[in-house]
């Protein structure tokens, strides 16, 4: 799921990208950049999966909810 | 019970709500949606959210201050258009004593722009558009003419 | 304006006074009164002032914090008779950032109970009254059967 | 003027004394203590002359509107 100015650049809130088995934040991050206005997207967004932040390095379970989230503005 | 909201905020019946006849000192906090952002002046703005993990992360400030602080604690964040000088975030403990009640607040303020996933779209009397982002040093993701 | 009054507190009234567009953050304390003090079960409180000097207090304390803190800022005390659990004090300062809101409120509270001539009466469960003394231990000079 | 457990003490919101000219704060509760109840005040009561604190050994003006203020309690 994207958000806010992530959903902007990538003209959707929602993509699907293949990924391999084990696949980490770095990998979703690695395959979103190569979409159309992908390239935009920084290196280093914050990814939650299920409602918490993902770690670095930390591995997306299949079937988990996915979130990039831009920095947050709220308040 | 929903924190997120589209319609005003209520701080009076938010206070009315946490105040206990124990509890003498309640704190309150309202941010009000302001006329101008980076030297620009806004007409309006819309906040958007991750609604689910957003609930989640209201709870779980309000649970965590009243944990850390001794204080029963609410809050409520406003989602969609937000006219000029309206709330955007109101936040409310009360306390046996004064000092637990400030704290919690300023605690709770800190936390909600720091881990709720909510954003802001501003736009401007000259027709452009923003992302809000305190991230980077103007405060905004350059501002576009909007479609 | 009176900053002393014998009728109920509206904090959304001053909160609505004092907010301008351009200031987005607002901070409120209210003191409310608490149904227990000193170990003592309170069923009611009367407060009264030296009103002219209360008055000049009030006044002084409202500008002295705009000027400290660049906020605006109000207050208003509650005189005679307060229900339980009803607002004796109210305060509310609006900045354009949070932090000089909340130091500004902190402030107030602090100055209002140090130098305003106000003084309050409780009267207990158990048919006795006293004044109320923060200066001793017990919070309270020894309580005496009313008349 | 006496304010809420000082008027209590002595019986009355007001009260009037002698005082010799250039009498201080000092003078006045010296007095104020030798009436019935008057023992009761602290050696040291704040007093107001005209809404403002009177500083130790400070002169009382003649016509000034003179309290004495019980430790505060409002707030």
């Amino acid at each position: 799921m994207l958000f806010a100015r992530y959903a902007e650049l990538l003209g959707s809130e929602r993509v699907e990208v293949d990924l391999p088995e084990r696949a980490t934040a770095d990998d979703l991050i690695n395959a979103l950049r190569q979409l159309p206005g992908g390239a935009l997207l920084p290196p280093q967004p914050f990814v939650a999966m299920n409602h918490a932040q993902v770690r670095a390095g930390q591995r997306l379970a299949p079937g988990a909810e996915i979130a990039l989230l831009p920095p947050l503005a709220g308040g | 019970m929903p924190r997120l909201s589209h319609s005003p905020l209520d701080l009076e019946a938010l206070v009315e709500a946490i105040a206990q006849p124990s509890q003498g000192a309640v704190a309150t906090f309202a941010g009000l949606v302001r006329d101008h952002h980076a030297g620009r002046a806004v007409t309006r703005l819309a906040y958007s959210a991750y609604e689910p993990m957003a609930e989640a992360a209201c709870e779980a400030i309000i649970a965590e201050a009243q944990q850390r602080f001794g204080v029963r604690a609410d809050l409520r964040h406003r989602l969609g258009d937000v006219p000029i000088g309206e709330a955007a975030v109101v936040i409310v403990a009360a306390a046996a004593h004064r000092a637990e009640a400030f704290d919690a607040v300023r605690w709770m303020i800190d936390e909600v722009k720091s881990r709720v996933p909510i954003w802001k779209r501003e736009r401007y009397a000259d027709g452009t558009e923003a992302w809000v982002d305190p991230t980077v040093p103007d405060g905004i993701v350059a501002a576009r003419q909007s479609p």
